[in-house]
This record gives C-alpha cells, structure tokens and sequence, in this order.
C-alpha cells in the first residue's frame, strides 16, 4: 500500500514535471548543438579563412559584408559571384589554389555556382533575416557574430557551414519567450511575437 | 408471464453452457464473421483510396464539409449508451433481469465506441498530422485548443472507451476465472491466465470487487450522460441553424439510448441464436428490453417534439426554414422515414403477441436502429444546405459510393469485433447470472417457507 | 511554471474581446496599434470578377476545373455573388443585378476560432482570423461553424495528384506563401504576405503603417476602386473614415446610428445580428428611383 | 514455525456458513479466524459477508484521491497550456476559458476516479495475484471453499471441523 | 539598366531561392532538408536587385486592346503577377480579370515550344534557320499581289517593321482582322462627330444612356471606363451621383449595373434613339430641324410598339435627360450588329447633339505623330476580303498573326476551306489554335511577357490637367524574364530577320529586334520627351523603366455634325416563324473572342450574370422558356439556317423574350487542355448578312429556332440553387434608391 502511494506520488510528480517543462523550461539561451549533415558544396569555401578571427589566419570580414541580404530582406542571400571576384582579381596570391581555379571558372562561363542550401526551413515558415538583424544588430547594437551566430552557430571556424542549432519551433520559441532589452541602453524589454501568422505562411 | 430464467438451474451447467459457447457456436457465427470481414474490407478500401486522393472522394464540397462520417460517428457513440444503461444503471437498481444480457450489451458500448473513434479518423483531412490534436507536452510548445467542443468529444470519448473497457473487464475477471479453471489448453489457457489476475473468488476479492463495480458504475451513469452532451455540443456550441438548440444535448441523451436499446435487441437475438443461448437469454428477458426501448422511444418522440416547437415557435425564421427545408426539400424522404421508424414503428412494441416475436422483434429494431442512423444524418446534413447564407445553399450534396462504402465497413468492424470478443469471452456472465439464479431461488424458498408457514398456521387453526 | 504565469496574468487571460462579459465594447483593449479592415461599395463595384482573379493569381489558388466545380469544390477565396431582385413572378432584371463580393470577413469574435480541435486558426493582434495551414488537421468543424460559409477546404491534392499547375504555369506561384496540400483548410487572409511586408517595412522605418503600404490583391486589382483597405485604429487612413461616416462601429451587433443622418447612411455589415463583428462593411447599392 | 492450509469444499453458503461460525467460535491454538480464514466462492456470497465479520473495504479512498488528482490536474494543465507562450486569442472569448476547461475537468475529474478505483481495487485486492496451491476449479463452477491457515498442530483440529461439517473435498498442502 | 545587355540577361533568368522557391509541397513537408534543395547564385547582380524583394517592370498588357499600362511583379527571376501601373492614364493601376492572366498565357503548358512544318497530318520539328529558310523559299517567285498578311489589330514598332516587310515583298494585302470590332461605331463616330474614337467622359456626365456598349465589360477600354464610372456614381461628386441607363435586349454586365435597365426588342435601338429624341421635343428641349423632321414620324406610342419599351419609360426617360446635363449616350456591339447597324448608330449619335453632350461629354481625341506606329484596327469586314481573295485562289502565301479565323469566322464563310486554299500559310502562334492546325508552317511566338514591343492605343485616355486634349502615348512591352521555353521568337524578332532574308544590308545594324526598337526611339528622343542632349543610354533606361512615353499628339477635334439626313430605319417585321428567335453572340468580359480561352483562371471565373463555369449556355428569358417547356439545364439545340450547336439552357430574367443569347469565345477544338471541348462555337452557326454602310458583318442579325434534345444536366455555376434570392434575408446585398440617402458627405 504504502510502496503504491509512493509510486503514485512519484508519477504525479513526473507528470506535473513534464508537463511545467514543456511550458516553460525548454531550451534557455545556450542551446543546445543539434549537428546538421555534411554538405558537399561545388567550392568547398573557407568561412574560417574569410570570416575567423585573426589570430586563427581569418581575416574577420562582417558576415553582412557577403550576405548582404540580410538586413534588407527576408533572406540572407548568398552573394553573387561577381562579389567574390570583386576582391580576388586583386589577390594574386591565392590565384592559383584550386578553389580560386574553380571559382574563376564559373565566372569565365557566366556560370552561376549551385550551392546547397545548409539552413532550410520547411515551406511554410517565413523567417525574416532583416527583423532579427535590425533587432540585434542595429538596435541592441550586439555584435555581428553573436547575432548571426545564435542560429547559424560559430561559422567563423568551419570551413564549409554546417548546421549547428535545431532551427525546429520550440527552438525558435525558445528565444521568443525571452525578454530582450529594445535597445543596447534601455532597460525596456519586449520578447519576440508569439503570433502564429506571423510566423507560419 | 413467464420466469425470466428457471431456477433450478445447475451452476455447473451455466458453466457448460456458456463455455460451449466459446467453441461450438452455430455455423451461423461463421457466416456472420465472413460477411463481416467481406464488409470491412471493402470499408477499408475505399478509406485506402479516400487516404491517398483526398476527402474530395467522399462528395463532399464546400458548405458539406461534413458528411456520413460525422453522422455514423454520432450514430456509434449513441449506440454506446445503452450498455451502460443495462450495466450501470439498472445495476444500481437492482434490476436483475439484466444480468444475461449485459456482458454483450458492455461489449457492445467497447466496439461501438471503438467504431465511432474509427470515424473521426476517416473523417479527418489530414490523419496524418491528428496527434496535433493530443495533449501532450511536445517541442513545438503548442497545445490543442481546449475551446473546440471537437477536443471535449475527444476527451469525453477516451475517458468512456477506456472506462467502458475497465469496466468491462474488471466484471469479467470472475467469468475468465471461470475459463481458465475449464479450458487446459492452447493460447486460450494463457490468455485466461494472464487475464483472470489469478482470481481465486476469494471473500477479500468479492468485497472489493463490489465496491469497485458499484463505484464504476456510479462514474459511468454521469459520464455516458457527459459523453453524448459532449457530442450534442459539437453542434449545440455551434452557431448554425438547426443545430444551436438547447435542448440538444438530453435530445441526442435519449437518442443515444434509444439506438443503443434497439441494438440491443438486434443482438439479443443473434446470439440467442448463434450461441443456443435460449436458456438464459429468455424472451421474459426480451420482453422487459422491448418495454424499455418503447419507453425510451417515446422520450426520444417527445424530445424531438419538443425541437421542433420550440423552432416553430421562435422568433429565429432560419432555423425555422432549415426544419421545413428538412420536411419538404431534399432530404425531405429520409426526414420522413426516420420520423416513422423512430416514432411510428415502436408502437409494434406495444403488442403483446409481437413483444416476444423474435422475427418481428427483429424486424423492428433494425428498423429503429435505421431510423436512428436516418436522424444522425438528419441533424447533421440539412444545416449545410440551408444555413444562414443562401448563396451557399446547395441541396444536390450527395455522398459518393466511397462514402457508403466507408458507412458500410463499419458495421463489418462493428460486428467483426463483436463477434470475435464474443466467442473469446462469454458473452453471458455466468457468475452474475449464477447470482440471479440463487437469489431467486431463495427468494423463492423463502416465499414458499412464508406460505407453508401460514398454511401451517392455517392448519392449526 | 505556466500556472504561475496564469495567476499573475489572470485578469489578461480572462480578457474577453471585442465585447466583455457585461456586453461593453472595449475599444481601448485592443492588443495592437493596427486593426486590419476593409469597406466595399457596392454602389461602385460592378461584379466584373477582377479581384477573383486577381486573388487566384495573389494567393496560389488552384484551378480545379469542371468537374469538381460542379461538386462545390472550387477553391476561389473571394467570390463574386450576384442577386436579382425579386418580382411577383420570379426575378426581375429591371433594376440590374446586385453584386456582392464576399471573402473572410475577419469576425473580431469569429465563430470558427473557438471551435478548432488543434487551435489552426486564430486571432492575430492585428485583427486578422490567422489559418496556419501546417497546424490543419482537416477536421472541418472551422466551416461548419462560419455563418458566411467563406473556407475552403483542400479536397484534393491539388498541387501533386491534380496536378493543378502543370510546368511551366507552377512557375507562377506565389513564393510568399504556401501552396496547400490536401486536407486543410484555407480562406482569405487580408493577403497577409502583404500586410507583414508593410508593417515589417514600417517597422525598419520606425513609423507607423500607412495606407499607402499596403494593398490587398483585389483592391489593387478593382477597375472601380470599390475596395478600402487599411489599418481601422488609424484615423487617418480611408477606412476608419468610411466605417466613422457611415456610422458603423466594429464593436457593436446593432449600429445606433444617429436618428436624424444616420438613417441616410449606406454602411452595414452583413449578418451582423450573429455577432460576430466582423471587419468588412459593405455600402448600400444605390439605385435611382427617377427612371 | 511453518505454517500449512487447508481447503475444504462445500456445497452450499448454509454448510460453509455454519463452518465459519465453527471456526470463529472455536479457539485452536496457531490458528486466528480473523487472519487465517478465507472464503473462495463462485458467486458474491451475501450471506457469508455478514458471519465473515465487517471487513473495512479501502477502495473508495482511491476513487476519491484519483478523482481530485485528475479534476485538479487537468484545470491546472489545460488553464496552464493555455496561458503559456503561445496563447493565441480565440473567437473573442479569454485566454483561459472556464466553461470549457470545466467540461473537460469533469471528464478528467472522471477519468482519474476510474483509472485510480480500478488501480485500488488491484491493489486492496490483492491483484494480480499468484493462486495458491489450494486452489480448486469447483470453486468457480459451484462449490464454497474454505481455506485456513494454520500451525502444524492445528490442522487435525480444523480437519475436523471440516469433516463434521460433511466437507466434499479436503485438500492440504504444506505452507511457505 | 544601368548595366549592360548581359547583365538583364542575367537577371531574368529563372532562379531557384533560399526559403522563396516554390513551395509546392505546402503543409506536408515538415521536416528540415538540409543539403537537399539547391540555391543557385546569381553571377552578377543589379544593385537594384535584392532577393525576396519584387522588383516590378512596366510594360503593357496584350491580354485585349485596350492597352492597359501593367507592371510585371518579378520575383527571383519569375514574373508572378501583373499588376496596373498607377501611372498609366488608361487603367490607372487598375486591372481586369482578362490581364491578370496574363501570366497564365505566359506560363502556358500548351504554348508552341518549337517551329513546326506540316508534312501531310503530321507536323514536325524544324529549326529556325529551316524554317525561315522555307519562308525565304516559297516567297521567292511569289508576286507581291499574292502574298497576305493577317493580323489582329497593331501598332507600334513591330507594326512598322511588318510594313517596311510587306514593303519589301512589294505586298498590300494587309489584312487586320478583329472578330470582335467596334467597326461600326468608328464609322458612325467619324460621320457624327468628326473622330471614330472620341474621349468618353463618363466620369463628367450626370446621365449615362447606353445603347448595348459594354463599357464595363468588353467594350473598347472597360478597365479605362471602369474608372470613369467609378468616379461617376461617387455622389461626392459636383454633379452628384449619375445615373446610367442601360439599353439592349440582352443584358451585360454594363446593363447589370445600370439604374435601369430596358429590354429593348433587338435591333430597335435606333427607333428608340429617335423616339426619345421626339419625346425631348415635346418636353420641351429644342430639337434641330433636319433631326426633327426624322424625329417626329416616331411618336411616342409609334416607338414604345415598334421597340417593346413603355411609353411611360421613353418619357421618362426623355425627362430625366432633359432635366440633368451633361447626359452621354453611348452607342455599343448590341446596337450595332444589324444590317442596319450603321444608322442606329447614326440615330443614337443623334441624341448626344440634341442633347448637346458633343464636347462635353464627348472629347476630341489626339493620335500620336507617327503614323508608322499609329494603331491599325481590326474589323470583320477586312476577314470577308480575305476570304474572298482566297475563294478566289488569289493568295498564295498567307502570314496570320495574332488571329484565329479558322475559329472565330462564321460557317457559311467557309474560310477553313478557303483557307486551305492558299499553298503555303504561316502562323505565328502561341498556341496551337485552328488557325495554327491549318497552317502549314506554325512559328512560336514569344509572350508578351518575353517579348519586346511598342503599343498604342487606339483608344486614347488622357489625364486630367493642361494639355490632355492633346495627350497620346506610346507604351512600352518589355521582357520581364527569361523565354520559358527556349526556342520561341519574338514577333519582331522574325520580322527582321525575314527582312534580313530581303534586304540584308538595310537591318544588318541590328542585331536583333531590341537593337532596332533602341535605335529607333532614340533616334527620336526629342519627340518621345527627352532632350537632344540627354545620354541614349540613360534616356533609353528611364523611358523602359516608365514604361509609358507620353507624346505631345495631333489633337483632333469633335463637332456635333451629325445629321439626319440620310437616316433611314427599317421598319422591325415580324420574325419568321420558322426561326423565330434572334441570336445574340455575347461577348463576355473573360472570354472575348476566345483567344484567351486557354488560360484556366479565366475558365474558372465565373460569368458575372450567370455565374457559369467551363462551358456555354443559351440565356432564354422565363417567359419564352416557359412557351417552351425548357427548364435550366436542358440541352437544347440552337439552330439558325447557317448551322447549329447544342449547349445548356439557362433562364435569364436579363434577356428579351424575343431574343436568346450565347457566349462567344467558347467551342474551341485546338488550342490546349483548358479550352479544347469546352462549350460549343457560337461563330460557326452565324449567318452571313452584312451592314450596309461598312460591310461589317452583322453579328446580331441571326435568327434562330431552339428545341429541346432530351437530354438534362445540372448547370456547373457559382450560384446554388435559389439563383439569386436573397431568400428572405434582408442584409446581405443591400439596394436602397438614391432619394433615400445621403451621399454628399461620403468620403
């Protein structure tokens, strides 16, 4: 009898604990790594190279600098080639890696690069790249790789990007539920919409 | 009027009747079984192709969104009630004439329920996707919307199905007791072992067996009254005409024991036959069910009388225009059979000759059960083609063959499960009718020891 | 723990809206600073179909042919409804025809939110009566339960098996959302694609939205402008001043339009009496008695 | 000190009944009436409830305890669920509806009284269980047996009793 | 285009996207495919470019001739929508259901892909080169006089490189065939006012009587007139609310949204005219001599017999045009499909000098300084002398473009044989139509929406402000993405390189089409709104981006010297009874002629009045249904002396008793999946009778029988099945009568 009420209590606890973390206790701010698969891109590009610290051999190029997108529009966009070429016309020295070889060779065909898409969301959902980096960016005034890094994770340091946080709904509510300072001096707060149309199209 | 069972009975011999019954039905049961699976399986093929070609194949279109399905769902869960009226109610009324007959009035209440549950399935657009309507704590935070009378039927379904489920079985513990001390063999033996929890009839158990079934039973009466409520809300909350209706709920109440008796009666019948029950199952017993169900019947008369007055009588024209649409339009043939099988044809119960006549009793309750079916359909087809906007109202909504077809695999499922529990579990329960046979005994010898002792007392005199 | 949440929050959570408990309009409540809604003149609008079609082209309606058309299962989110007048002996054509064009009237008190098993449809902030296709699970009850009877529901798998935009037309889809599969349910959305890119541009902005930032489809579309869009919280914008002219409040069932003027006002809504307040007013057609 | 049982099989609720009253009035050393007699029937057995002695019957505090458990747990789920970060407004009605959560508080309310009545009775019961050795199949078809428990020394005394009273079967069995 | 060529090209290619691809597989797809979907870059990228942000390029609508100004929403390299450019004159930003599927003609599944040669009944692929080079071939030693071209309605570059072509063959025989034309009414216009196209003001008139044009249907500009009309009914307005009356036997969507709406027994139009007029008279209004010397013959009672219209209603009617001014009075199709055509129009021109609406309601136009690209139209009558050449054996080599009279001529023309005729025809063709199937080289066009071009328009609107009278516009067609199938030609593209085969060294600067329209306009900068200095290549990006060259035209000018000298109208007689119904072709606004009839959302859109889908019907008023014993849905067959279709009745309140009515544009037996088999052709079953006056094929002047086949269907229509009650709901659309309310203050 007594064994049973200890059991009884026991799964009213785990219940009434699943049910509160459900609700409430998911995934805080540091969340978790959720890995994505390797993708095999046509230029296995060097994040690290462009975008790492200096002390790692990068040479700290503001993410936005190529995904220019970003701030403007609902996508962050991958930059055009043209971009690319923009610098390494001048930059001799790597003209003759092969990565920079593959490049110049889509270039000279007027060819565009088919990239593999690292980030996808399922059809129905609308993330607007600009309303986080105006958020984050421009009006916390955090910095650029703390910012893009939240959901992208540390692409400073891959070569090619691969997916590092869950990008699922809860992940995402995660962060919505929290209250964010408006701006980098206010002591003001606000959390993110928990609307559901104006996430889900 | 004759005994509702004979008396002198042997318990051993209810034991050997009602085990028989397990393995040697008639060759009846088999038909019944093929034909079942013959009907189900054609049900189950038209759902394959509904599943991958979308609802559309149904017929049904924009103001129709609901069909067949909702009305055969409602259909099922009303014929659920009425188990739970013989096993609940008049248990605690200590009416106890029911005790041949409730074990397969309970199963039915399990199996029909499970075939209302098969409804919304089917009637499901996206089935796929149906554990979005569960409550359970998932990643994406959310929860289903506790508003929708949709998730209180959900609910109100589960808590029945599976009380109807514990309740029938914890009253059948004694009676698998009973098979595995008799069957010795085979997959049956452990399965009676296993489900018979080594029950040993001991004092301790029978006590709190009875406190337990009392208390079941208590839960039941006020559940099952929940339960259709809960289904009569689906279309009382609503805002349309014709099914914004107060009295819905003790409406959609008696309809649900009407259908549920009338089923009784049809079953009644068929074991009666298929399992040579004529012993236990006696017409006394029938008799007493057909009165119930004429009783009922005319509750469910009034109720529906009473709908009716109070449209005609208010102010609200589309309502009133959606019940003279019933009458005179479209759908006016089936409005007008179901207000005769499930008003005219009970007074058939009102003659003594035919109270006991298995083939019109037959006869009659697969007709009320069709008039029940008819009023399912009735409530819930008419709104759509004539709710309050008319640039929508469309009267040629006719469901499609795959429709029935689906109607119709249901009752195969219905009488498949049915069947196949009633040849694994005795459909009698021979402890309770063991009961009935003792208590009427004593109450018959004290009878005769009262009489012999006034005669005695006659005779000094 | 979201139950305390629920009891520090108790009196938001208990908040009925638009009409309390008591029966008391409660502008003031109102979550956001943008209340999407809309007025149609019926005086003006012809019933050429224009925004119908503009709709198929805005929101990635599937063209579903004959056959199912004849089944009542055409996908058109803003039909175009035309009554006759009616005579001694059947219609009369004397006076024309009387258009209406109907689409998701975005009740404020929506008879299809509460009824929703999974919570797929809901109140926005913005007033809207949101339809998350991805939560559907088709069970329809949203339908049901709309008096204007303006859902529509995906019967097939249009997209795939129907094969309802064959390449290259499937070109020509709308990116802005999604192209629904079978077994939801989907209505007029206000073109939310529309109205988000407007507050979001307004938003970067850092001002209010205008009635210049946004159009819905159909109102873009109509030859003779007889559709208004716009924000109603804004006093500005030319539909809280139609809605305040013709003397229609969003938060009533009854108007009480002012004895003297009010009785010369066009504005109504349709089905208004089953409270559901909804954000379409549509104008009187007007005809001349003289001739 | 070991202890064995007996079963003995009657015919009818007036022989067993007079047994019992045999063994609870009698006073056999090792045996206690009260912890040591058990009644195995096929059928509730009315009459021999009463000879048998007001046994308290626990299974309604289960019922009780689960019926509050599961109408408390559901109002604070379903109203916590619905006050959580995703509360959506519905139809102009609150956040946190009360007649809807009721009906579905009832139903838990109901739910959580069978599931927890059902659990009490298996438990009260003693159920599942493992028979015990002295089991027969007549007790399930139509007869009463009586099963005792008892010290070495005792077993002679209840034999007797049992044979008096014109037992149809005696059945002993060393206990564990 | 700030860049060069190749970077446009790049721009319009077809561009999968991050998160904007198409999602076809909507709801189901909830998982994350990482690595799985392709997002191709750009190569180079305009700086005006951002991806998920539309860009719009205005062009113009080819969707019907009007004209409209439209700008192409343009996503990631896919045009997804048209929409109207706000700037234009003509449309406003406005759009009808006709040019919003405009993208579906563009996206076509059914659309031409390759150059096919006919070889017998079979047709093959062929390349361009080929193809051209057989075109080369059967020219060579063809005479000039045997060569005919056979076109829709043109203007532009594209039209001035097809006669600099027709030149060079040393051809005349340009025929520009409409099956649905305004013929008439250019003709009475230019005889009445001096201008076949006025300016309509209806936007200014405070009484708008239309005798059957559909002005917000299909008549001449509807999206244009819509506008006018939407101004016209704001009883804000100085004037007030106008009121529109509405004359025809079968009722358009016009007539649909007219204040009253008069039956009128067909072809009595012009007696009307007159009667009012005299109705005028004795009201009061003076009535010019030469008018009323016709006039007073058709006295009240006399018109109110011989048209079926009370007289009570021409009374009124009379007052209420004497009473408000300015009144319109519009001539349409309805009035003018007559062997007498010409003079109802006449005598309905009558009316708006009598009522002294010419310049006033009635504006004088301006046409653009180019004659080269001034519109040429297209009219029935130029088809009848094409048939005739070719019954004649007269042609030998026939280009069609842009029509399709193997559809739309009537039976008794017998142009499909006629046709056949010729021994060696092109079509340029998107679809393959009838036409196309008779041809025996079928060339595949680009769409509008690929393709360049200058349009004007014939019907020339104008914005309000200083110099409108004398405002004409050229509008510019520009590609929008890249050729969704690879190997279709712009028009103008064939043109010149046809040219090229004559005279190579003329074109030989010109690379290509957009090479020689380039050339072309900045050789005329100054005229088209720049300045001499200005840099070609930002003048040429502005103007593209404009997409609309407002040009400083020749005013034209408008007088009210219509006379009624002349005007004679025939007596109605009483119908043959063998035939005893008159058939009246409908045009609808989504149909037209039914070159459109391929594009689904069209099919799918219901018919404003009736609300049928995907097929045709016959309109029969109750009352003649009733005589008949037909109910909705029979299908009944329709007969005249020229032919006969079969087709689904359907009870119209809208039409006279005397008259029937069917959909043109249906009854195609080529063209794709969505048009072929769906109604019945209305064309074939016509009789051949002509106006007097143009020789334009009368389309109203058949006359029919119907009877029932036995056969029953349930109509496929919007509406449900109380047709148009409101059953007893008061508030769903709602009419209230203009004295009963207060439209002054409305904003």
């Amino acid at each position: 009898m007594k064994c049973f009420l200890r059991s009884l209590t026991l799964l009213v606890g785990l219940f009434f604990y699943a049910s509160s973390h459900a609700t409430d206790a998911l995934p805080t701010l540091t969340t978790p790594d959720d890995v994505g698969p390797v993708v095999e891109q046509p230029i296995e590009f060097p994040h690290f190279r462009h975008a790492g610290d200096a002390k790692d051999g990068g040479m700290q190029i503001n993410c936005m600098y190529c995904h220019t997108y970003a701030r403007r529009s609902m996508v962050a966009g991958i930059p055009p080639i043209q971009k690319c070429i923009g610098c390494h016309q001048s930059i001799e020295s790597v003209r003759d890696k092969p990565r920079i070889q593959k490049l110049f060779e889509y270039w000279d065909a007027k060819k565009p690069i088919p990239w593999k898409k690292v980030h996808d969301l399922p059809d129905f959902v609308r993330f607007n790249h600009e309303r986080h980096i105006q958020r984050f960016y421009f009006q916390q005034d955090r910095p650029y790789q703390e910012v893009c890094g939240y959901c992208h994770g540390n692409v400073k340091a891959m070569t090619v990007a691969q997916r590092q946080k869950p990008i699922t709904m809860g992940w995402c509510a995660s962060c919505h539920q929290k209250d964010h300072p408006v701006s980098a001096n206010s002591s003001e707060t606000g959390h993110g919409p928990n609307d559901c149309f104006t996430c889900h199209k | 009027m004759g005994k509702d069972i004979r008396e002198d009975i042997a318990w051993a011999q209810i034991n050997k009747d009602v085990l028989k019954s397990l393995e040697s039905p008639r060759k009846l049961y088999w038909v019944i079984i093929f034909v079942a699976l013959l009907v189900f399986s054609v049900g189950v093929g038209c759902e394959i192709y509904q599943y991958n070609t979308g609802m559309g194949v149904a017929n049904m279109d924009n103001p129709h969104v609901w069909g067949l399905y909702i009305a055969s769902f409602i259909f099922w869960i009303g014929m659920s009630h009425s188990g739970t009226l013989l096993s609940a109610i008049l248990h605690l009324m200590h009416a106890d004439w029911r005790k041949p007959i409730y074990r397969f009035a309970e199963a039915m209440t399990t199996f029909s329920l499970l075939t209302a549950g098969l409804f919304v399935a089917v009637h499901l657009g996206r089935l796929w996707q149906v554990y979005y309507a569960l409550p359970y704590p998932s990643e994406r935070w959310i929860w289903p919307n506790f508003q929708s009378p949709l998730l209180w039927d959900a609910m109100a379904i589960f808590t029945y199905l599976s009380s109807s489920i514990l309740f029938l079985y914890i009253g059948s513990i004694p009676d698998l007791a009973i098979c595995r001390d008799n069957i010795h063999q085979g997959w049956r033996k452990k399965l009676y072992t296993l489900l018979a929890l080594g029950w040993e009839g001991t004092d301790r158990q029978w006590r709190n067996f009875r406190v337990t079934y009392l208390t079941i039973a208590c839960f039941l009466i006020p559940l099952a009254v929940s339960v259709h409520s809960i289904v009569a809300s689906d279309f009382a909350m609503s805002q349309q005409p014709g099914w914004h209706v107060t009295s819905f709920p003790p409406y959609f109440v008696a309809g649900a024991l009407y259908s549920g008796c009338a089923a009784i009666i049809t079953l009644f019948i068929i074991l009666r036959y298929v399992f040579r029950f004529e012993e236990y199952m006696t017409l006394p017993i029938l008799k007493k069910t057909v009165r119930l169900t004429f009783a009922i019947a005319m509750v469910w008369t009034y109720l529906n009388c009473i709908e009716f007055a109070s449209v005609w009588y208010s102010h609200d024209q589309v309502a009133k225009d959606v019940l003279i649409q019933k009458a005179t339009g479209t759908y006016a043939p089936f409005w007008w059979a179901m207000i005769f099988c499930g008003s005219v044809v009970p007074f058939a119960m009102m003659v003594k000759k035919w109270q006991t006549n298995i083939p019109v009793m037959f006869a009659v309750s697969l007709l009320l059960n069709l008039g029940m079916w008819l009023e399912r359909w009735m409530i819930v087809a008419p709104t759509f083609s004539h709710g309050y906007y008319p640039w929508t109202w469309d009267h040629d909504q006719w469901p499609s063959l795959i429709q029935w077809g689906i109607v119709f695999g249901s009752f195969g499922w219905f009488t498949l499960l049915f069947m196949v529990f009633c040849k694994i579990v005795p459909s009698v329960s021979m402890y309770e009718v063991k009961e009935m046979v003792y208590h009427r005994s004593q109450a018959r010898k004290k009878e005769e020891r009262a009489v012999q002792e006034e005669l005695a007392v006659k005779g000094a005199h | 723990m979201s139950v305390s949440n629920l009891l520090e929050n108790w009196s938001k959570f208990r908040h009925t809206h638009p009409v309390d408990d008591k029966g008391i309009p409660d502008w003031e409540a109102y979550p956001s600073d943008i209340k999407w809604a809309m007025s149609i003149d019926l005086d003006a609008c012809t019933g050429c179909n224009a925004c119908s079609v503009a709709c198929y082209a805005e929101n990635n309606l599937p063209v579903v042919g004959k056959d199912k058309y004849s089944h009542g299962q055409a996908m058109h989110w803003m039909r175009v409804e035309r009554y006759w007048d009616e005579g001694d002996n059947g219609f009369q054509a004397e006076q024309g025809a009387r258009f209406l064009p109907m689409m998701c009237q975005q009740c404020e008190a929506a008879p299809c939110e509460t009824v929703c098993p999974v919570g797929a449809t809901n109140h926005t902030e913005d007033g809207l009566n949101s339809q998350i296709y991805n939560r559907c699970i088709g069970s329809r009850y949203c339908s049901a339960n709309c008096p204007y009877k303006v859902r529509y529901f995906n019967w097939y798998n249009y997209p795939e098996q129907e094969n309802a935009w064959p390449a290259p037309l499937n070109q020509q889809l709308n990116p802005d959302l999604t192209v629904r599969t079978k077994g939801v349910m989907e209505k007029c959305t206000f073109c939310k694609q529309r109205t988000y890119t407007a507050r979001n541009n307004a938003k970067t902005e850092g001002r209010p939205v205008q009635d210049s930032d946004v159009q819905t489809a159909c109102q873009e579309a109509c030859p003779a402008g007889a559709i208004t869009f716009g924000n109603l919280h804004n006093p500005e914008s030319q539909v809280a001043k139609q809605w305040q002219s013709q003397q229609v409040d969003l938060i009533k069932d009854i108007q009480e339009k002012d004895e003297k003027e009010g009785n010369r006002l066009r504005g109504y809504r349709v089905l208004e009496e089953l409270r559901p307040y909804p954000s379409v007013m549509y104008l009187e057609r007007v005809r001349e008695s003289a001739v | 000190m070991s202890k064995r049982y007996l079963l003995a099989l009657y015919n009818n609720f007036d022989e067993a009944e007079a047994v019992v009253r045999e063994l609870r009035n009698s006073e056999i050393k090792g045996f206690n009436a009260a912890d040591d007699l058990v009644v195995k029937s096929p059928i509730e057995h009315p009459e021999v409830e009463e000879f048998l002695g007001e046994k308290s019957v626990k299974v309604q505090w289960f019922t009780l305890g689960g019926a509050l458990t599961g109408g408390l747990l559901a109002f604070s789920l379903i109203a916590g669920s619905q006050a959580g970060f995703y509360s959506q407004m519905k139809g102009g009605k609150p956040i946190v509806p009360i007649p809807p959560d009721l009906v579905l508080t009832y139903e838990m309310f109901i739910l959580g009284g069978v599931y927890i009545t059902v659990l009490g009775f298996l438990i009260c019961a003693g159920l599942p269980a493992k028979r015990s050795p002295l089991y027969s199949a007549k007790v399930s078809e139509d007869q009463i047996g009586i099963l005792v428990k008892g010290d070495d020394g005792s077993m002679a005394k209840l034999r007797e009793i049992f044979t008096r009273h014109k037992a149809l079967e005696i059945q002993e069995e060393a206990g564990r | 285009m700030t860049e060069n060529d190749f970077s446009r090209r790049d721009f319009l290619k077809v561009l999968g996207w991050g998160g904007t691809a198409v999602a076809l597989s909507g709801c189901g797809n909830t998982s994350i495919q990482d690595g799985q979907e392709t997002v191709t870059s750009y190569v180079t990228l305009p700086s005006y470019v951002t991806p998920s942000i539309s860009n719009y390029f205005n062009s113009t609508c080819a969707q019907c001739d009007a004209g409209c100004n439209i700008m192409g929403r343009v996503r990631e390299g896919r045009v997804l929508k048209a929409e109207g450019n706000p700037n234009s004159p003509i449309n406003r930003g406005r759009m009808c259901g006709l040019g919003l599927s405009g993208v579906q003609a563009h996206y076509n599944p059914d659309r031409v892909r390759e150059p096919l040669l006919r070889t017998g009944d079979k047709g093959e692929t062929i390349t361009w080169d080929k193809a051209l080079g057989l075109i080369n071939e059967k020219l060579n030693g063809t005479k000039g006089t045997e060569i005919a071209f056979v076109t829709g309605g043109m203007s532009g570059h594209v039209q001035a490189l097809l006669g600099n072509y027709m030149d060079e063959l040393g051809s005349k025989n340009h025929f520009s065939y409409e099956a649905i034309s305004p013929a008439v009414l250019r003709a009475a216009n230019k005889k009445a006012y001096g201008e076949s196209m006025p300016r309509y003001r209806i936007d200014k008139a405070r009484v708008v009587v239309s005798f059957g044009a559909d002005f917000l249907g299909a008549w001449v500009s509807p999206v244009h007139f819509s506008q006018q009309y939407a101004q016209f009914r704001k009883g804000s307005r100085p004037e007030g609310r106008g009121v529109l009356v509405q004359i025809e036997p079968k009722m358009t969507l016009t007539g649909a949204n007219a204040d009253r709406w008069i039956a009128v027994r067909p072809g009595t139009e012009g007696v009307l005219a007159l009667g009012i007029i005299n109705a005028l008279g004795k009201a009061g209004l003076s009535i010019p001599a030469d008018i009323a010397a016709v006039s007073h013959e058709y006295t009240t009672e006399r018109t109110s017999k011989e048209t079926d219209v009370s007289a009570e209603q021409i009374e009124k009617l009379a007052a209420l045009l004497k009473e408000r001014t300015p009144s319109l009075v519009l001539a349409g199709g309805a009035a003018e499909g007559y062997a007498h055509g010409s003079q109802n129009a006449a005598a309905i021109a009558l009316l708006n000098r009598v009522l002294g609406n010419v310049g006033k309601t009635l504006e004088a136009s301006a046409s653009v300084p180019f004659p080269q690209i001034a519109p040429t139209v297209g009219s029935r009558s130029s088809l009848i002398a094409l048939n005739d050449g070719l019954a004649a054996g007269k042609y030998k080599v026939v280009f069609s473009y842009g029509v399709n009279p193997v559809f739309s001529a009537p039976a008794s023309m017998k142009f499909k044989d006629n046709f056949a005729k010729a021994d060696f025809k092109v079509a340029f063709a998107q679809y393959m139509d009838e036409t196309a199937l008779a041809a025996d080289l079928i060339l595949p066009l680009d769409s509008a929406m690929e393709d360049w071009a200058t349009v004007v328009p014939e019907y020339m609107a104008a914005p309000e402000g200083a110099g409108s009278n004398a405002y004409a516009q050229m509008s510019f067609r520009q590609p929008m993405m890249e050729k969704v199938f690879p190997d279709t030609r712009g028009v103008g593209d064939i043109l010149l390189a046809l040219l090229k085969q004559r005279t190579a060294d003329k074109y030989k600067e010109f690379e290509d089409f957009y090479s020689y329209l380039r050339s072309a306009v900045l050789k005329n900068k100054v005229a088209l709104g720049g300045k001499a200095g200005d840099d070609d290549e930002v003048f040429w990006n502005e103007t593209l981006s404009k997409g609309i060259v407002p040009l400083k035209g020749i005013a034209g000018s408008v007088s009210a010297k219509a006379s009624a000298a002349g005007l004679k109208l025939p007596v109605p007689t009483d119908a043959d009874p063998s035939y005893p119904l008159r058939l009246i072709p409908a045009v609808s606004a989504s149909m037209r002629d039914g070159r459109n009839a391929n594009e689904p959302w069209l099919q799918e859109s219901p018919d404003p009045l009736t609300t049928i889908v995907w097929d045709s019907w016959v309109e029969i008023n109750p009352k003649t249904a009733a005589k008949l014993g037909i109910v909705e849905g029979d299908i009944v067959e329709v007969t005249s002396k020229s032919g006969s279709i079969k087709t689904q009745a359907y009870l119209f309140p809208g039409i006279h008793p005397d008259a029937v009515s069917v959909p043109v544009g249906y009854g195609h037996e080529a063209m794709g999946r969505y048009a072929r088999g769906v109604g019945a052709n209305v064309f074939g079953m016509l009789d051949s009778v002509f106006d007097k006056e143009t020789g334009e094929l009368a389309l109203n002047e058949t006359s029919v029988k119907i009877s029932k086949t036995g056969q029953r269907v349930i109509i496929v229509k919007e509406e449900g099945p109380v047709g148009g009650s409101q059953a007893g709901k008061p508030k769903i659309a709602v009419q209230v009568s203009a004295d009963k309310v207060d439209l002054s203050k409305e904003v």
